[in-house]
This record gives C-alpha cells, sequence and structure tokens, in this order.
C-alpha cells in the first residue's frame, strides 16, 4: 500500500455555535487530514452532528473559521460546501420519497443531455454500479418511498460518497445497518482513505470506531476533549474520554425469567406463504427478534398494531385473545388499552413530535386512555420524573424535542411508553443512534422494567445489543422464527449461522432484501 | 302594426333600420335557446329566468326552452351561446354579462343564419339581429333627477353603487351624474354594496356612524335599499329621502315607513319580452333593430297598488307571472 | 379486484399521482355524450371545446408547477383579468404582447420572493396579490372594454392549414410545459423540492445543494405567465378588456389539476394528469349544455361529479 | 442583537400573530382620525357586522390545526339561510331552525371529515367541492321555490343588547372562549396539537388520528351552522347566493392570527384578532372615503406587510 503524503484537506478552527442562547459548540478545533478516517465521538448532544452540518454548510458558525487547503472558505448554502468538495451522509434520513434511487443520488449534479434534459438513462447505468459497488441489487428506477430503511441508509451513503469529492462526512452513516451491511460500507471507507480522500466518521459503535478509524476527536458538551491516533486507545479509554469515566458495565444483570405468560402467539403466518411459528413472552422477561434486514420481523411486531395484515395466528395478551388482523388506525390504541406499548423505530418520522415541547412528547401516550372531552391532566410531576429517571439533557420541560440530540430524543420517546400505565412493551431498535453511555442507561431502564413485572419484546439490529440485553433470542428468517436460543448460550456467530444458513438453503446476508 | 314587446319599451327614435320581415321566418315547432347572465346573482335574476321560462310555456309553438347560465362568467357565456349554435337553434336570447364579451359569439350566431335578441343589458357592436335596451342610464337618472327635485337641487347625498366592474352599476351611475350635473347636490360618500343587503347594511351603519348628516341617498337598487332604510331605523334615526327599485320587501317598508321615495322600474319581465321578440322574428314579423326600455319611476300610489302583502320580500315588480306561478314561488307559507 | 382498483386510483408510490380513473371519467362523459346527443361528435362542436377548454388547461398546468412544490397560487384569476385590461389600454401588439409576460413575470416573481425570503404561507401572500392585482386592474380598466391588437384576436379565432390556432396554443402549452417539467433539470429540482415538503423536511432537497428559493420563486413565475398567456387567450376570445374574466378561475384551477391526480401536498402529479383534469371539466361544462341540463341543476352535478372523482382519490397522506 | 433575541421574553413578543399589531394600528388610525368612533356602542355595532366571519373562523382554525382546511362554510351558510327563508318547512318554530341549522351543520361536517380523515382524499378540493353542490342544491330548490322572508324573531334577537354591546358580539366572545378552553383543557386539545405536528407520531403514540380529524371538521360544520344562523338573522330575507369569499377570507384571518396548517401558536384568540382586524380595515377604509381599488389594493398591502413581518420575526427566532 502506497502511502501519500498526508495533507490538512480541511481546518476547522475556533467555531462557535449556539442556537437560541444555548450553546451547542464552544470554539471547536479540527483538522481533516488526506487518506485518513477520522472518527468524532462524544456523547448524545456532544455537538458532532452540528459541527458536521457546519462543514456541510446546513448551518453557519457564529464565530471561528473554515480553511479548506488553507484557504479560508465560507459556506452560505450546502451547495457551497458541495462546490468545494465536501461531500455530507446526514444523520437524519433526508432522502426524497417521490424520486428514484437515481434521481436521489444524482440530486444537484444530474448529467443532462445534448438538449439540456437530465440525463436519465446515463443516471441509472451510474447508480446501478454504484449500488453494485456497495453490493445492493436495487433497480435504481424504484422510488425512495418504496425502500426499507435500511436500504434507504444504503442509498443515502451512495449519495454520498460516490461523489467526486475529497472530503467525506459520514454521520451515522450505520444506523440502520446490520453487521454484514456495515461491512461492507467499510470496505468503502478503507478505499475512499486509500484514495487520498479525508473522511470523518461518526458512530456509537466502539467496534467500528476501531476498525476503520486512524484518528479520533472528542467531544462534550460542545467542547473538545481532544484528539488521539486510534493505535493509542483502547475502548475503555475511549469511553473514559468520552463520558469522563470507565464504564464497566454496558449491560444490565439479567432477572428471573419465570413468570406467567403475557403475550403469546400461536401458529402465526406472517405471509399466506410463510411457515407457521409461536412464540410466548413471560412477565420479567425481555426476548429479542433477531436476523437479517427484511426477513419478517418488523412485519410481525407490526402487525401487532394493525400495519400489516397477517395470513393466520392466535394473539393472546394476558389471557385475552387478540382478534386478528387488528385495525390499521385504532390498533396502537388498541394494544395501549391491554397495557402493551409499541416504540416505533423511526423516531423522527414516526415516534416523536420533533416540534413540541418534551412534555407533550411524554405525555402524548397518557392522553388517549381518556375520552377526548375529558379534561387533559397536566402530569407534569409525572413528566419531571421521566426526564430525571432518563437523565434526558434538554433546557426544561418545554424545550421542543427536534432541538434535542438524537440520543436525548430517543430517551424521551422510551419515556413516553414507560411512564404510560403499560407491562408490556414492543419496542423497535431502542439504541438506534445512541451514544453508549445512553445505551447503558436505556439498557438499564428496560431491565428495570422487566423486574418490576413488565416484559419486552425487542427487535434490532444490533446482535451484540441482542444477546447482552435480552434473556431469550428467536432468530427470524424468511418470515418465520426458525431458532430460539437462550441469550446467555449465544454468540453473534451462532446468530448469524442461524440467520444465514436456516433450512440449510445458504442465502447470501445480501440475498432477497425485498 | 308594432309588436307589443312589453310596458315601457319603445322603438328608438332617429336612425333605427328595421329588421327585414320574413328573413327569419321559420314554421314551428321552435327551438329557442337563451343565454342568461347569471340566474342566481340574486332573486331578480332567478325570476327573470322564471318570466322567461314561462312566457316561453305558454306559446305551444315553441317546442324546446333552453336556458343556459353563465353565472356572471364572460368565458361560459361565450362558451354558452357557441354551445346553442351548435345546436342549431332557431333563436339566440343574450343577456350580455358585459357590454364586450359575447360581442365575437353573437356575431359568429348571426352568421350561422341564427337571429340573436339582446336584452337587459348592452353590447358595444350591433351584431345582433335586435336589442330591447334595459335603461341602466335612465334608470340612474330617474332616480338622480328625484334627488335634485326632493333636495331642492342642494344637498350631500350618499351613493350606494352595485357590483363594482359591472356595466350595469356603470351606467346607472353615469345617469346619476347626469340628473346632478349643474345642481348643488353633493356626494359626500360613495361605496360599493354590490346590489346584496348584507354589505349595503355595513356600509349605511359604517356611514352613519361617520357622520349622520345625509341629505339623500342614492342607491342603485336591488337589495340595498331595504338595507340602508333597516340601518336608519335601528338608529331610531329620522330616514332620509332614499331611491329603490321594485322589491316587494322594499315596497312593504316604504308603505309602512312612509319615508320619501321613488321605485325606478327594471322588469324582470323583460325575461318574457326576449321571447316575443324572438317569437316576432320566428313569425316573419317586422321589428325594428333597436328597442329602449325607459319606463318612469313609481310613486308610492302606484307601489301601493302593486305591494302583496301575502308574497315574500324577494319578488320584483311588474311582473308577468301568473298568479299560479307567484303564489307557487312566493307565497308566505 | 383490489390490485384493479390499485391500479386504477393509486399508482400509490408512484410519482404521477393517479390519472387513470380521470381519464376513464372523461372518456366515460364523452361516449354517454355522442351516445346521448348527436351533436356532440359533430365537428363544430369539437372545434368549440378546444377554445372553451384552453384557458382552463393553460391556467391549470401552470398552477400544477406550483402544487408541485407544495405551494398554491391563487392570484392567476386576478393575473388573466389584469392582462385583459392591459390589453385594452390600446397599443400594438409587439408591445402589449411583450409587456404582459413581462408584468406576469414581476407578479409571480414577487409571489414566489415573498413566500421564499419572507416565510410568507402561499395562501397568505398570492391572496393578497390577487387582491392587488384586481385593484390595479380596476383602475386600469373600471368595465369591460376597448380594444385588444388584431393580431391576438386572429391568432384565437384564425386557422392555419385548415386547423384551428386554438390547437397550436394547446400544442405550445404543451411542449413548453413538458419541456420545463421532463426535460429539464428544474423539472426534477421542483418533484425534489415537493417531495421534501410532503415529507414534512421543507429543507431536504435544500441539503442537497439544489437551489430550492430559486427554483420556487421560478416556479411562480411560470404559473403567472401561462395565466398571462391564458389571460392573452381570452382577450382574443372575449375582444376586449374585463376586469371580472378571471374572477373564481384560480379554484377553476387549482380543481383541474387536482382532479387530475396532482396532490396539493406536493411532490406527486403529472401534466397529462393535469390536462385531463382540465379537460373533464371542459366536456362537463360542454355535455350538461348540449344535453340542455337546466341550469338550476347544473351545478350540483358539477359538484358532484367533482366529490366523485376526488372521492376515489384517497390518498396515503392526510390534509390539504 | 443575538443576546436581545436569546431573551425568552424578547422572543415571545416576537413571536405574537400579526393580527394583534394589525388590529393595534388599525385603532390608533381610527382614534387619531375619528376619536369620537372610539366608543363601545359604535365598536360594538362595528364588530357585530362581522359576528358570521368571525364564527367561521372557529371552525377554519380548528381544522387547519389539524392540517386540514374547509371551504365548504359558504355553501353550509347558503344552504341554511334558504332552508329557512323559503317556507319549505311552514310554520316552522324557532327552535326547529336552529336544530335543523346544526343539524345541516354537523351532517355536512361529518361529511368532510369522513373524506379528509378516514378517506384521506384532499381536504381543499372535498370541502370546496361539497360547497359547489350545496350551493347548486339551492340553486336547484330555488328554481321551485325562490327564498322568501326570514321570520321575524330572528331579526328581533339579533338586534338585542346586552348592556352596551350587541348581542351577537357577546356571542360570539362567549363561543370563542369555550372553545378556546376547550383546547387547552381537554384531550382533544391534545390531539389536535398532536395531529397537527405529526400524524404519523400521534398515530404511534395512540391518539386516534381519524377521529380527531373527523371531530374537528364536524365541529367546524357546526361552527358554519351557527355562523349561518348569525347571518340569517342579520339579513332577515333569503338569499341564493353568499359571499364564496367568505372561506377564503375565514384562512386569511385564521392564518392572520398565528395559526397555520398544522401549528397554532395564536390559539383561539389569535383568529379572533384576525377577524377584528378586518373589521376594523373595513371601517378605517370607509372612513377615508377609500374607492373600490383602493380598498382592494389596501387590503391586499396591509395583509402581506403583516404577514412579511411576522416571517421575518419568526423566521430570525
Ligand atoms: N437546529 C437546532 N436548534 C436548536 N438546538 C439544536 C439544533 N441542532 C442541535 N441543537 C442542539 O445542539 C446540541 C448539539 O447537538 P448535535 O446534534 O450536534 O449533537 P450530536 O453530538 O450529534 O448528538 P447525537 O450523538 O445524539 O447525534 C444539542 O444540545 C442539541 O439540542
Ligand atoms: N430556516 C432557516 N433559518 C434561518 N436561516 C436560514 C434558514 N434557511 C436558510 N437560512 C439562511 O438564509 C441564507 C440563504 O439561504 P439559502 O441557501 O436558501 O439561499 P438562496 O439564495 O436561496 O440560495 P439558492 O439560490 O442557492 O437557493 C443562508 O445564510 C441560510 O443559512
Ligand atoms: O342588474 C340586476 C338588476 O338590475 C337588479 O337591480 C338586481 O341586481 C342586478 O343583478
Ligand atoms: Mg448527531
Ligand atoms: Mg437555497
Amino acid at each position: 500500500m502506497k502511502t501519500p503524503v498526508a495533507k490538512i484537506l480541511v481546518e476547522m478552527s475556533e467555531i462557535r455555535k449556539a442556537f437560541a442562547g444555548t450553546a451547542a459548540l464552544k470554539g471547536v478545533s479540527i483538522a481533516l487530514q488526506s487518506g485518513s478516517v477520522h472518527a468524532l465521538m462524544g456523547e448524545n448532544g456532544a455537538g458532532k452532528s452540528t459541527l458536521m452540518k457546519i462543514l456541510a454548510g446546513v448551518h453557519q458558525p457564529d464565530s471561528g473559521a473554515i480553511l479548506r487547503e488553507g484557504r479560508q472558505v465560507v459556506f452560505h448554502k450546502p451547495k457551497d460546501a458541495l462546490e468545494a468538495g465536501i461531500s455530507t451522509v446526514f444523520q437524519e434520513l433526508s432522502l426524497l420519497p417521490n424520486l428514484t434511487i437515481a434521481e436521489n443520488m444524482f440530486l444537484g449534479r444530474e448529467p443532462v443531455t445534448a438538449f439540456g434534459g437530465v440525463d436519465h438513462r446515463r443516471m441509472r447505468r451510474e447508480a446501478g454500479k454504484a449500488l453494485a459497488e456497495l453490493g445492493l441489487r436495487l433497480d435504481p428506477g424504484t422510488l425512495v418511498s418504496r425502500l426499507s430503511i435500511a436500504e434507504r441508509q444504503f442509498v443515502e451513503i451512495a449519495h454520498g460518497i460516490m461523489t467526486d469529492a475529497s472530503v467525506f462526512i459520514l454521520d451515522e452513516p450505520t444506523a440502520a445497518l446490520n453487521a454484514a451491511d456495515v461491512e461492507i460500507l467499510n470496505r468503502h471507507i478503507r478505499r475512499l482513505k486509500d484514495e487520498g480522500k479525508a473522511v470523518v466518521y461518526i458512530s456509537h459503535r466502539m467496534d467500528e470506531i476501531f476498525a476503520i478509524c486512524d484518528t479520533v476527536t472528542v467531544l462534550k458538551d460542545g467542547e473538545l476533549v481532544g484528539t488521539r491516533a486510534i493505535a493509542e486507545m483502547t475502548p475503555a479509554s475511549l469511553i473514559a474520554m468520552m463520558v469522563g469515566r470507565e464504564l464497566t458495565d454496558l449491560f444490565p444483570q439479567r432477572g428471573d425469567a419465570s413468570g406467567p405468560v403475557v403475550l403469546s402467539v400461536e401458529d402465526f403466518r406472517i405471509t399466506e406463504r410463510s411457515r407457521p411459528f409461536s412464540l410466548s413472552l413471560s412477565r420479567g422477561e425481555i426476548v429479542a427478534l433477531a436476523g437479517l434486514e427484511g426477513q419478517g420481523q418488523q412485519r410481525f411486531l407490526r402487525s401487532l398494531v394493525g400495519q400489516y395484515h397477517p395470513f393466520a395466528g392466535r394473539v393472546t395478551i394476558k389471557n385475552k385473545p387478540l382478534s386478528l388482523p387488528v385495525s390499521p388506525g385504532g390498533g396502537v390504541r388498541r394494544l395501549q388499552a391491554m397495557g402493551v406499548g409499541f416504540v416505533p423505530e423511526d423516531r423522527k418520522e414516526d415516534g416523536l413530535f420533533l416540534g413540541l415541547s418534551v412534555a407533550h412528547n411524554i405525555a402524548a401516550a397518557l392522553h388517549s386512555k381518556r375520552s377526548e372531552l375529558a379534561f387533559a391532566a397536566g402530569y407534569q410531576r409525572l413528566i419531571a420524573d421521566t426526564m430525571s429517571s432518563l437523565a434526558v439533557k434538554a433546557s426544561g420541560p418545554a424545550a421542543a424535542v427536534g432541538t434535542l440530540s438524537g440520543g436525548n430524543q430517543q430517551k424521551v420517546l422510551l419515556g413516553r411508553y414507560l411512564c404510560a400505565d403499560i407491562d408490556i412493551l414492543l419496542v423497535e431498535e431502542p439504541t438506534r443512534g445512541v451514544d453508549i453511555g445512553a445505551k447503558s442507561e436505556i439498557y438499564r431502564l428496560l431491565r428495570d422494567f422487566a423486574l418490576k413485572g413488565g416484559a419486552v419484546l425487542v427487535l434490532s439490529r444490533e446482535t451484540v445489543e441482542l444477546i447482552g440485553l435480552c434473556d431469550r433470542i428467536c432468530v427470524v428468517h424468511n418470515d418465520t422464527i426458525v431458532t430460539e436460543m437462550p441469550a446467555a448460550d449465544a454468540t453473534e456467530h451462532n446468530i448469524l449461522d442461524a440467520a444465514l444458513s436456516a433450512n440449510g438453503e445458504a442465502n447470501g446476508a445480501r440475498g432477497e432484501r425485498r | 302594426d308594432e309588436v307589443p314587446l312589453l310596458d315601457g319599451v319603445t322603438a328608438r327614435a332617429g336612425d333605427n333600420p328595421t329588421v327585414e320581415a320574413g328573413k327569419f321566418k321559420k314554421d314551428a315547432p321552435w327551438v329557442i335557446g337563451m343565454s342568461h347572465f347569471g340566474v342566481n346573482a340574486n332573486t331578480w335574476t332567478v325570476q327573470v329566468a322564471h318570466e322567461a321560462e314561462a312566457a316561453a310555456a305558454k306559446d305551444k309553438r315553441i317546442a324546446k326552452f333552453i336556458l343556459l347560465d353563465a353565472g356572471f362568467d364572460q368565458k361560459k357565456q361565450v362558451a354558452d351561446i357557441e354551445d346553442l349554435i351548435a345546436q342549431k337553434v332557431d333563436a339566440i336570447i343574450v343577456q350580455p354579462v358585459t357590454s364586450t364579451s359575447a360581442d365575437a359569439s353573437i356575431a359568429k350566431a348571426v352568421a350561422a343564419g341564427i337571429p340573436v335578441i339582446v336584452h337587459t343589458g348592452r353590447i358595444e357592436s350591433d351584431a345582433f339581429t335586435t336589442e330591447i335596451q334595459g335603461g341602466a342610464e335612465h334608470f340612474g337618472k330617474v332616480m338622480g333627477d328625484f334627488l335634485v327635485k326632493d333636495l331642492g337641487g342642494k344637498g350631500n347625498i350618499w351613493v350606494l353603487r352595485g357590483l363594482a366592474g359591472h356595466p350595469e352599476d356603470t351606467n346607472r351611475y353615469n345617469g346619476l351624474l347626469q340628473a346632478l350635473k349643474g345642481t348643488d347636490v353633493k356626494i359626500i360618500a360613495e361605496e360599493h354594496g354590490d346590489w346584496q343587503y348584507d354589505k349595503a347594511k355595513k356600509l349605511c351603519e359604517t356611514l352613519y356612524l361617520n357622520n349622520p348628516e345625509v341629505d339623500g341617498i342614492w342607491s342603485s337598487g336591488a337589495d340595498m335599499t331595504r338595507a340602508c332604510v333597516d340601518v336608519f331605523k335601528q338608529f331610531g334615526a329620522k330616514i332620509p329621502p332614499i331611491t329603490g327599485e321594485g322589491n316587494n320587501g322594499f315596497f312593504g317598508q316604504w308603505i309602512a315607513d312612509g319615508f320619501k321615495s321613488i321605485s325606478a322600474e327594471y322588469s324582470p319581465a323583460q325575461g318574457a319580452a326576449g321571447i316575443r321578440a324572438a317569437v316576432a322574428l320566428l313569425e316573419g314579423k317586422d321589428l325594428k333593430k333597436h328597442y329602449d326600455y325607459n319606463p318612469p319611476g313609481w310613486d308610492l300610489e302606484k307601489v301601493k297598488k302593486y305591494y302583496r302583502d301575502d308574497l315574500s320580500a324577494n319578488v320584483w315588480w311588474p311582473s308577468e307571472l301568473p298568479e299560479d306561478k307567484l303564489k307557487e314561488f312566493y307565497a308566505k307559507k | 379486484m383490489t390490485a384493479l382498483s390499485r391500479r386504477l386510483t393509486g399508482a400509490r408510490g408512484s410519482r404521477q399521482g393517479m390519472w387513470v380513473l380521470p381519464l376513464l371519467i372523461a372518456l366515460a362523459i364523452a361516449l354517454w355524450l355522442s351516445l346521448e346527443t348527436a351533436q356532440f361528435l359533430n365537428g363544430e362542436n369539437l372545434l368549440n371545446l378546444v377554445p372553451q377548454a384552453m384557458p382552463l388547461v393553460i391556467t391549470a398546468v401552470g398552477q400544477m408547477f406550483v402544487i408541485l412544490l407544495g405551494g398554491l397560487d391563487l392570484s392567476v384569476g386576478s393575473m388573466i383579468s389584469f392582462t385583459t385590461a392591459v390589453f385594452a389600454l390600446g397599443g400594438p401588439g409587439w408591445v402589449l404582447i411583450p409587456a404582459v409576460f413581462v408584468l406576469a413575470a414581476l407578479v409571480g416573481f414577487t409571489n414566489g420572493f415573498i413566500i421564499t425570503r419572507f416565510n410568507v404561507h402561499p395562501i397568505i401572500a398570492t391572496l393578497s396579490m390577487q387582491y392587488i392585482l384586481l385593484g390595479i386592474t380596476r383602475v386600469l380598466r373600471p368595465v369591460s372594454g376597448g380594444t385588444v391588437p388584431d393580431i391576438v384576436i386572429s391568432a384565437v379565432a384564425g386557422s392555419f392549414l385548415g386547423v384551428p390556432l386554438p390547437i397550436f396554443w394547446g400544442i405550445f402549452t404543451l411542449l413548453v410545459a413538458w419541456k420545463l417539467l421532463y426535460g429539464s433539470r428544474f423539472g426534477l429540482h421542483l418533484f425534489a423540492i415537493g417531495g421534501g415538503v410532503s415529507s414534512g423536511v421543507e429543507d431536504a432537497a435544500h441539503n442537497f445543494g439544489i437551489a430550492d428559493r430559486r427554483n420556487i420563486v421560478l416556479a411562480y413565475v411560470i404559473c403567472a405567465c401561462f395565466a398571462a398567456l391564458a389571460g392573452v387567450f381570452l382577450a382574443g376570445r372575449i375582444v376586449s378588456g374585463d376586469p371580472n374574466v378571471g374572477l373564481l378561475f384560480e379554484l377553476d384551477a387549482i380543481t383541474a389539476v387536482a382532479i387530475g391526480g396532482t396532490q396539493l401536498s406536493g411532490g406527486i402529479g403529472s401534466l397529462h394528469g393535469t390536462v385531463i383534469g382540465a379537460l373533464v371539466m371542459a366536456l362537463l361544462a360542454n355535455g350538461m349544455n348540449l344535453t340542455n341540463v337546466s341550469p338550476f341543476i347544473q351545478t350540483t352535478i358539477k359538484g358532484a361529479i367533482l366529490l366523485l372523482v376526488v372521492a376515489l382519490q384517497s390518498r396515503k397522506k392526510m390534509g390539504l | 442583537m443575538a443576546a436581545a433575541l436569546a431573551n425568552p421574553v424578547m422572543r415571545r413578543l416576537l413571536r405574537i400573530p400579526p393580527a394583534y399589531y394589525v388590529f393595534a394600528v388599525l385603532l390608533l388610525v381610527l382614534w387619531i382620525a375619528r376619536p369620537n368612533m372610539l366608543n363601545l356602542n359604535v365598536m360594538g355595532i362595528f364588530v357585530r357586522q362581522i359576528v358570521p366571519l368571525g364564527i367561521l373562523v372557529l371552525g377554519q382554525l380548528l381544522v387547519m390545526r389539524v392540517r386540514s382546511i374547509d371551504l365548504s362554510g359558504g355553501g353550509v351558510i347558503l344552504l341554511i339561510n334558504y332552508t329557512i327563508s323559503s317556507g319549505v318547512f311552514p310554520g316552522a318554530s324557532m327552535t326547529f331552525f336552529v336544530a335543523l341549522a346544526l343539524a345541516i351543520g354537523l351532517a355536512v361536517g361529518l361529511f368532510n371529515g369522513l373524506m379528509v380523515g378516514v378517506r384521506r382524499v384532499s381536504a381543499v378540493i372535498v370541502t370546496l367541492a361539497v360547497g359547489i353542490v350545496l350551493v347548486g342544491i339551492v340553486q336547484y330548490l330555488s328554481s321551485g321555490k325562490p327564498p322568501g322572508d326570514v321570520p321575524g324573531m330572528f331579526g328581533d334577537i339579533y338586534n338585542t343588547k346586552l348592556g352596551s354591546l350587541p348581542t351577537p358580539v357577546i356571542f360570539w366572545v362567549a363561543v370563542s372562549a369555550a372553545l378556546s378552553l376547550f383546547l387547552s383543557r381537554t384531550v382533544f386539545g391534545r390531539y389536535v396539537t398532536s395531529v397537527g405536528e405529526s400524524v404519523q407520531a400521534a398515530h404511534f403514540s395512540g391518539v386516534p388520528v381519524a377521529r380527531t380529524v373527523v371531530l374537528a371538521h364536524t365541529l367546524a360544520g357546526l361552527f358554519a351552522g351557527i355562523a349561518a344562523l348569525v347571518q340569517t338573522a342579520s339579513i332577515a330575507v333569503g338569499s341564493v347566493r353568499v359571499g364564496l369569499d367568505l372561506p377564503i377570507l375565514a384562512v386569511a384571518a385564521t392564518i392572520l392570527g398565528g395559526v397555520v396548517f398544522g401549528r397554532g401558536e395564536g390559539g383561539v384568540w389569535g383568529p379572533f384578532f384576525g377577524v377584528l382586524s378586518f373589521a376594523l380595515l373595513f371601517v378605517v377604509m370607509t372612513t377615508f372615503g377609500v374607492d373600490e381599488p383602493g380598498k382592494l389594493i389596501a387590503q391586499g398591502l396591509i395583509i402581506l406587510l403583516a404577514a412579511i413581518l411576522y416571517g421575518i420575526r419568526s423566521r430570525s427566532t
């Protein structure tokens, strides 16, 4: 491998930025070198995304300077940054659902034909090539609205890294990806690095940082803690740098899972052609649904709240039958009335009221138990308690949730269901985009919930999380549960094994995505 | 022998050619089409449609009477007339929305050999076959003359106009200006009440509260007079001389409250006159090209003769509707 | 069955919105008319239909550009009246014709500028513009009248090689709109911006480096210019200036766009759908006249058919 | 500047809906030009003129807060005016007519709500079409029986006063206050806020989204029914045409009052003052004898300038 002389492609110095009076960045400096992957770490709300949005031209700094190869530049808008060769994959998914994959990938820099029209043919060809390089077999003419979240994430990544830029910013690109997908992405990041590009990589997944990064900059509360070579660091020392303490136990102790069955699913068939399966969930238990992307685990969970019509099956909740199919409009309410809460994975689209207060977001599910015409209680006490027990970092209950960092948003979302009178939780991706400190807190919250007699069914792409958090793991493949194992015995390897080679058919990791 | 079209309608003096007799003569049964400027503008416009329909129903030789409604939309009137031509009707009656918009399509109809009768409005071209021009200036002037006379040629008046941009409004207003010329009657406030009760009521209230000192009110008719009278009654003030039009509700008010007024005549039966003109042309009778409808104003005596306590406020006088129709449409329960 | 009804109404998850069903409805109306009355298929009537539908087609196509952005332009009716009023001021065609388009561009620019720079809701910005333009129009031309340049009159009434000129107006309109919408980066960017708006991420397209404000302004300019084109056409048809000719026309235009499957929340719609929507409305008006439907009941029928077409267009998203 | 903007009191002030300062400025103008008109008696009469719009706005703000719109109000008003004045219910009592009006309003609102909330069709188009159908029904009925007189009792009530204020004005204030309380205190109010912010999030947090939208529209229909009663009482006679611009004006007043699609910073009182601003604007322009084109231009400019000012301010915070 040749080692070109590293040079500084971008330097941000003394960047300050405040939102409505609260400082998000208090004089942060960072230098990005060619041929290097630079990790940006820090707890939720540390200011990572804000720093990168400034580099991407989305926000303008209150003070401080950006130097591009030594020359000072000012980015008024994203286009300016793009033109300066800085390409970004944003943390929040922001593809346009009504455009095709190809159109999204070339948006803003479409090739044109001799007649001035958009060269759709070329766009599709090149998009198809880019997708193939990422191992995706998607038709570039597909509308993004038809893609799954993980597929969208990939398209977003493809859009970001298949550009002719020299600085690439990846803000939590793997939040919706599973291990196999992450490996594909890592290959591309290494390619960029070899080509002498500078890459900024933001992730809360420690293993990824150590696998591909060269340098790490840690932020805390908008301030620079320091920049180190990854080679000098260990996961423990990095965590210590981020949180100011060593995190000994990421996962809480498992509990006693021998309570009565509260949720039982029998002879459930997700689709007409899928094989039936059964599943039961007891008080005090946390059960995982593991598997590769798009194997039916989400479809199953969401058919319980009425989003999909299952083909057949019986579901009993606390000895009361749930008649299937559940109505799409009223399913969530129906389950809430039975003491079941559903936490959707996409907190921005489906979960939170971004423009409304933390208080409103937390109390939202509490009102639903009462009649429309009833007086709405204030729940100040409960809201304050929830905020403090979840350690939500916000200026107060009146702060708009959209201004909180990703991790704190997730806590608010969970808080909504934890404080409602609920004893069964169906959770999708409990810690997507959440930093390690907050992750640990969320795991503890879920375990406490189980210890107090609750039951949790979790769906996650992070296998390690499932192993550490849960009591039992059900591996889903091809719209059915193929294996069930106690989490204590599970390893990433045997889960992946089950997920891949179920029925003896060796489906490729990237097999049937759709 | 003159064809009687409507009381108050006379052939215009001066240069007024005669439509070549027999030019449009046709054997019955006939199909007559009418393009109404806007059936549902107010109760007066509804009544015009009813008067026309009743007149057409009375004549057994008219096999079919097609009424189209432009809804005050110039574009639609052009299309309506085209659609009547496409249906090859025997005569077309046009109540123009504006003084120009229908010109081209009227010319088209005449070119297709279909006689065109224009009434309750006027158009700038003379492409039509015959017209009964509802005298808007005359209407405004009758009202203006009354005020000038009653005020002794001196005083301050409010002017309540109809729908802005509507030729009927402008022409009535021009008639007022003619009457005021050379007098000391001054317009101290001028507003558009769109001929509607609610708008006019707001205006009169506001004007009154601004400055109740007014010697007379020129109202362009329709339902505005009634509104303004109600405002003065509400404030317990003396009702100044005010002009009105042949509306039964206004008549009742005038008789009951005894203020000074005049009622300019603008009969909805012009709808029937149009049918008679069309029939005359199809019969091959002689018609002049231009007829004017410039009837004198009505005083309280005449109003009392027409007023019907048993009918609702929404009937307009004079009417040719047969008694049973009047009862059917307007009887108070 | 569900697959069929999907096909007809849905194309859910397609970018064109629902246009097949309106097309079938247009065809059904046409079929009904040709069975019901011999006059419908008669050449003269078919030739009437083109100029009757043209102003709505032109205005609706312009309106579609801003609706695709999730915007709305309520000032097009006034723009049309204003155009005819300017024409009737008198003067040679070579001065007036460019003049009205410059003025229209200015009005559209003002709309777009106010909406993008000052964060004013399109309904408020364009409603204000509706009032202001109508006021100016009433100053220029208190009542209808005046003359229109001969060239405009003959451009509407005449024919070329036996083909009536309005057909060429239609072809011109569609070509220009097609080029803007499907043959340029601008068109794609419109869909992108509207897609962001309708999915609640207002600046999604902006973050892709798209000049969103400039494109939004341009869409309002295009909308106003198409309205002016409709105004020129109408001036030629009614042969005079008229302060009221465009009254409430904005509602007809919006309705036509919506019937054609374009969604008012932005990002979904099509040019052909819009043309079909305008044709449904024109066919309905013409058909009811030909079949001698009483004017007292025409409004109800028109409303009911609107209701029917729209009720069949259920969408995934709720709202405007 | 940044520090000043950061001050929460300052930020609050900057977010005041434009309706409030438009109202204040117009009041000031009137106070300078016609101080004698600024008394409760006179103002009461002016405000009474706009009560039908004011009540219609209550429904409009409700549906706009759940991201919908209702353009059918004009049709509802016309139909109710017709049923009361046409004599199709001879000898019916006042109570009957009131009940009938409310029933018509509720039924139309419910229909709108089902179409928008359950079938999810375009609210602009469906309510526009419903309005057209209602107007059409009146046109059809009036071909057989044109509208006539309104029972005298309507006008009599309309003209009463409580103290120095006209009853309709007090009624409007009371209904507005009731709605304001209803929205701020009940579970339904929270639902409205939730649905307005995000339909998806509302759904997943257990808000009955469709029912909320249906109810909002149904209430809007009810308000249109009430507006129709007031309007009918004020004209005291039937009509075949009613201002089609009424619903659009209601939208404008609502937005001036700080309520836009989905968001409701102006609450109920913002739009309330939006309506009052329109009332004052009319009075001021009539007082100054502004002619028809001038009125249109002034009205457009004032709405626009207020919206621009608000837009700049809300953007800067
Ligand atoms: N648009 C905004 N308006 C107001 N406050 C904001 C805005 N964007 C970010 N903030 C605030 O700035 C701080 C930094 O947020 P940022 O999103 O940069 O954090 P982060 O480090 O990316 O966190 P995470 O790991 O959760 O993504 C947070 O307190 C957040 O609430
Ligand atoms: N929502 C917002 N809040 C505050 N400031 C904003 C907002 N949107 C844009 N700006 C600022 O306004 C300025 C201009 O924005 P924008 O990039 O949209 O400009 P533009 O002239 O429209 O560019 P283009 O023509 O490329 O679209 C930038 O400084 C940007 O930060
Ligand atoms: O032109 C008509 C009549 O003159 C009547 O005054 C009513 O209103 C107008 O529409
Ligand atoms: Mg972040
Ligand atoms: Mg921009």
